[in-house]
């Protein structure tokens, strides 16, 4: 518990809680969405089973990456990245952890909660089950991508929505997979591991490839 | 570090040169005060040398002991913005900061640092309670929370009432007695004696006769 | 009245009524659910899945009234700026959010052998779950908002916006067509509920309202006390930070 | 031309053009949420048709709030907000031209987008003017509804997240009237002016009402 | 406005009372100094002033032909935030706050503003890519835009070279030659001659002896 990473760890968790209880507002933010869903489409419970499974994606993609828009930018204001910057840790190292702790308090809470909204959407048990692991293995990948994002709009002080903008179509093949895994799941033509194995595959090449990109876009900023 | 050499530094910014050519050595123990008007350029060099913005010209290197790890790992910098998490306690950050900046693992204890700048008693209230030279008093206190040889220090004295302007010269005097340097750009006087001046005079627009 | 809005007597006055409150709870509760389970007889339609209501009924009562208790302190907070307000409005959020879920709860259990199903996204269903929305959002904010009175206001006209969510709820299944039962205790021409059933059920609401009470003022009295820690240890810090810096 | 509210409306909008802001990322991130629902969801066209009002408002619903959160947050943080209490002009008429000139630079595109979205969802024709004419009667209750939200969250540097957890459980009427007018475009049961005349109503409601809300939010912030 | 009366000023912050007690007089063409170590209050002091924080105590009047208007729409306040929009250039941010803060149609142009704190050059530049002091110079232009009685400036010459503290210090002799009042928190001289001082003295825990 001595290491800078796992100190930035543990501060980066500590500012979550502060924050309207950090994860929780992320699930409050989710279940809002998925029960906004209903009073748009009306309460055909045939359609909303059907439809079930995209909701839970859409929603938990909205509420990972609009938590996301502040992970950097708050860093940038207060001048707390600068003097990340002449950390030995490498920047690289930095970004994994701090997405780890926004995945931990962002991400893990949704993952946890999507069955239960689930049951409100009359989706059936296999599909439930289906639908946490999908989100278990694709949200990394969210969070990674998200980074990126976060990090390009780190100096421009209006993220929100032009970091979503920028992120949300590289996040498509994630959807898509994470859909079809959680429809796999209760029955369909395709077996279950096959979009999990795509959707680990994303997430893995994210976890990757994200923390190069978004440090070199840390550093390009005109600090 | 025994020497930071600087030749012919230049640095752009939005298209234009903003520093140009400037040279200086710096020694052991030696302090280098960057003076000149607004825009002259004093926080684009002391953010160049912390390695935050590239140079487009010139040579920066430095010896002894360290020479091989990267400047940026051998300074401290103080700039306009805290480095504080206001949701955090003055002592927590400080914790933070010492994991992140220290190469060693035993670092000094927050409330020591925060006791030489004379806060030891408000280690436990989240900075965001804090006023102006109560927050900047905690990031200054950050220089003592991990041994680094350069202190590179934009304005420092900005909001610190007279006491803490008196400790932080005190602060200097130690730290140049053991073989630190410092490269501070200040309008008001800081308390360092024998410093070196550094002037880069008038915005750069002049100096570069591209009005 | 004005006399207890101090908060040293009022933490004296909650000091003596509390133990009253909580007997009292305890006693009501306890008879209503002896009705409830050896009394109250069983629905000829619905067998002994009834005995739902009991519990159902009584906490979405309280989840509304607890919601209007807020938006008079709010109203409180308000006009007079007064600190018991903003602990009573404090206090009573995460009741009425336990409320609103017990509501929630009991009514999606009774949902499934009546209608078939867990929840169904009627105009009633869908008010209440807006209500309980709209107490995490509040208890959102009071976490995030350190300073007691901000978040005080804050909340308050939070809370004062929220209101128009009461009458919906109350209202709802008259205005729309719903699966959910119309109001049959509190109607025009009296109520149209067998006594046999109605005295367990007020007999709980009573028992539920106690409750709600003893909670409400534990919570106000706990953060009037953790109020004053606060400022106490806040002023302790400052002084000696003071005395500190002149040595 | 010269009013300090007309000053004020004008600054509004440039700072809305600059900067990746307001009105165009407000159009390309509805069209990112409306064009990933059929990624979600599948090719199904009818199904698509089906939905088209429920998800086009949803994007919009998202589309505003998101774009709110920095609405008087950036006046905080850059001391703005300090200053113009000290105007003349009442604090209530100040969050009304922000409001209005907010609505302008997000809103008023989604509502002139949103027919050219619904022809890619393979809605009908009287649907797609039914979706345009709604938009424009709900938006401005979403826009103030917002308002309040983003003047509560202001001090607090971190709006975004709790900002929407705050307001959207209050939006649903608006929701809910503004897809069952869409629909009624589009044939039903319910002539189409009653839903209509409702969201109409719940605008002007929000409009006389909110203004005070929000003025009296930001002036409680701990300055 | 003649004179701006304080009488027994308490402000209350974080369930505390940082200011207590505080009175003092302000007559036309006088200016007031609060001194004070970090955290004695002179920042909170006046912000409620100023109308952002509620006083919690104490009455403040202010006579004079514009006894009616509320004090805030009479003062300046220049405090540690610039109030400018890095997105619009300097003349735009100051045409909007001539707009927004004048009581009547004629207002100077922010050209001439600009001018008398040597930024003419930059009126079109966006504020963003301006230097700190250049920065603090635009806000302290704003000034100059709006004639208004009472300017309250907190620790106005941070960031400000020699050159623009001069150029403040002629101003304040100008505008209290024509009447004005100033207020002032500091803790660097401002170049005000026979201000009153208001010392605050030490944290505010000490003040009233409520420890
Ligand atoms: C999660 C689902 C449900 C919710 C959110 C809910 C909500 C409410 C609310 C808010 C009330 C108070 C109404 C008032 O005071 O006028 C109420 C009363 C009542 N509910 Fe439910 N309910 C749910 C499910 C059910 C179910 C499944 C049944 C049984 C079929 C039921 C039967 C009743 C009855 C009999 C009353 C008393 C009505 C009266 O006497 O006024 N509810 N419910
Ligand atoms: N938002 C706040 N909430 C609670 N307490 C605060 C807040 N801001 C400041 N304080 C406390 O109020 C006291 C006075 O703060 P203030 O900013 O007025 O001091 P100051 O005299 O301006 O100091 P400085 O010279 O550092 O600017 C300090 O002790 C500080 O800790
Ligand atoms: N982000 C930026 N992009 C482009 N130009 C910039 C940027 N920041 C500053 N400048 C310009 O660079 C010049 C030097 O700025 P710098 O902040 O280094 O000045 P300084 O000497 O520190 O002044 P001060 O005394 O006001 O702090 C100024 O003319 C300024 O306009
Ligand atoms: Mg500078
Ligand atoms: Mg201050």
């Amino acid at each position: 518990m001595r290491s800078p990473l796992s100190a930035l760890f543990w501060r980066e968790l500590r500012i979550a809680r502060s924050v309207g209880g950090g994860g929780a507002m992320g699930v409050v933010f989710f279940l809002i969405l998925v029960s906004l869903t209903p009073f748009a489409i009306g309460p055909d419970l045939n359609l909303l089973s059907r439809i079930g499974p995209a909701i839970l994606w859409i929603a938990a993609l909205l509420a990972t990456l609009l938590g996301l828009d502040r992970l950097f930018q708050a860093d940038a204001d207060d001048g707390s990245l600068d003097l990340l910057l002449t950390a030995a840790t490498p920047l690289e190292l930095i970004v994994l952890v701090k997405c780890l702790a926004h995945w931990i308090a962002t991400a893990l809470p949704l993952v946890v909660a999507s069955p239960l909204l689930g049951l409100t959407l009359a989706m059936e048990p296999e599909s439930l089950a289906g639908i946490s692991l999908s989100l278990l293995a694709g949200t990394p990948a969210l969070t990674m991508l998200g980074a990126i994002g976060a990090a390009l709009t780190a100096g421009l002080r209006r993220g929100g929505l032009l970091m979503a903008v920028l992120i949300l179509p590289l996040t498509t093949p994630v959807l898509i997979f994470g859909v079809s895994s959680a429809a796999a799941a209760s029955g369909g033509t395709v077996p279950f591991h096959i979009p999990m194995l795509i959707l680990s595959a994303l997430s893995l090449a994210s976890l990757a490839g994200a923390p190069f990109a978004a440090a070199a876009a840390l550093r390009a900023r005109d600090a | 570090m025994t020497s930071l050499l600087a030749r012919d530094l230049c640095v752009d910014r939005g298209g234009r040169t903003i520093v140009k050519n400037i040279s200086f050595d710096l020694r052991a123990g030696e302090a280098l005060v960057a003076l000149g008007r607004n825009g002259a350029g004093k926080s684009t060099l002391l953010r160049a040398i912390a390695g935050f913005l590239p140079l487009s010209g010139g040579r920066l290197s430095h010896t002894g002991a360290e020479a091989e790890i990267p400047l940026p790992e051998l300074s401290h910098y103080v700039g306009h913005a805290d480095g504080l998490k206001s949701a955090l306690t003055a002592a927590e950050n400080l914790a933070f900061w010492a994991r992140m900046l220290a190469r060693s693992d035993e670092t000094p204890s927050p409330s020591s640092a925060l006791q030489r700048v004379g806060l030891k008693r408000l280690a436990d209230f989240p900075v965001a309670y804090l006023s102006a030279g109560q927050k900047r008093r905690v990031a200054l206190a950050r220089l003592f929370m991990a041994p680094r040889p350069l202190w590179i220090l934009d304005e420092p004295a900005t909001a610190l009432d007279i006491a803490s302007q008196q400790v932080l010269a005190e602060a200097f005097a130690e730290h140049r007695a053991a073989g630190g340097m410092i490269l501070a750009a200040t309008h008001a006087p800081l308390g360092l004696v024998d410093a070196a001046t550094l002037d880069l005079g008038s915005a750069p627009a002049d100096l570069g006769g591209n009005a | 009245m004005l006399k207890y809005a101090n908060p040293t007597n009022f933490l004296a006055l909650a000091g003596r009524l509390i133990p009253w409150l909580a007997a009292a709870t305890a006693l009501s509760l306890g008879a209503g659910l002896f009705l409830t389970f050896f009394v109250a007889p069983d629905d000829y339609q619905q067998g002994s899945s009834v005995k739902i209501m009991y519990l159902h009924v009584p906490s979405a009562w309280l989840s509304m009234m607890c919601y209007v208790i807020m938006t008079s302190a709010a109203l409180g907070t308000i006009v007079w700026r007064h600190p018991l307000a903003d602990a009573a409005q404090k206090a009573a959020a995460p009741l009425g959010a336990i409320f609103t879920l017990l509501c929630l709860v009991t009514g999606s259990l009774w949902g499934k052998p009546m209608w078939g199903t867990w929840w169904v996204w009627d105009a009633r269903l869908t008010s209440v779950l807006v209500l309980f929305l709209i107490y995490l959002g509040l208890i959102g904010l009071w976490q995030t908002i350190e300073e007691p009175a901000q978040a005080a206001r804050a909340a308050a006209i939070l809370t004062l916006v929220g209101v128009v969510n009461i009458p919906i709820i109350k209202f709802s299944v008259d205005w729309w067509n719903t699966l959910h039962q119309p109001a049959s205790v509190f109607k025009i021409g009296g109520p149209a509920i067998s006594g046999s059933m109605l005295w367990p059920l007020l007999i709980m609401a009573v028992a539920f309202t106690f409750l709600f009470l003893t909670l409400h003022l534990m919570a106000i009295r706990n953060e009037i006390l953790r109020r004053r820690l606060r400022r106490l240890s806040i002023d302790a810090a400052h002084a000696e930070e003071k005395s500190e810096a002149t040595a």
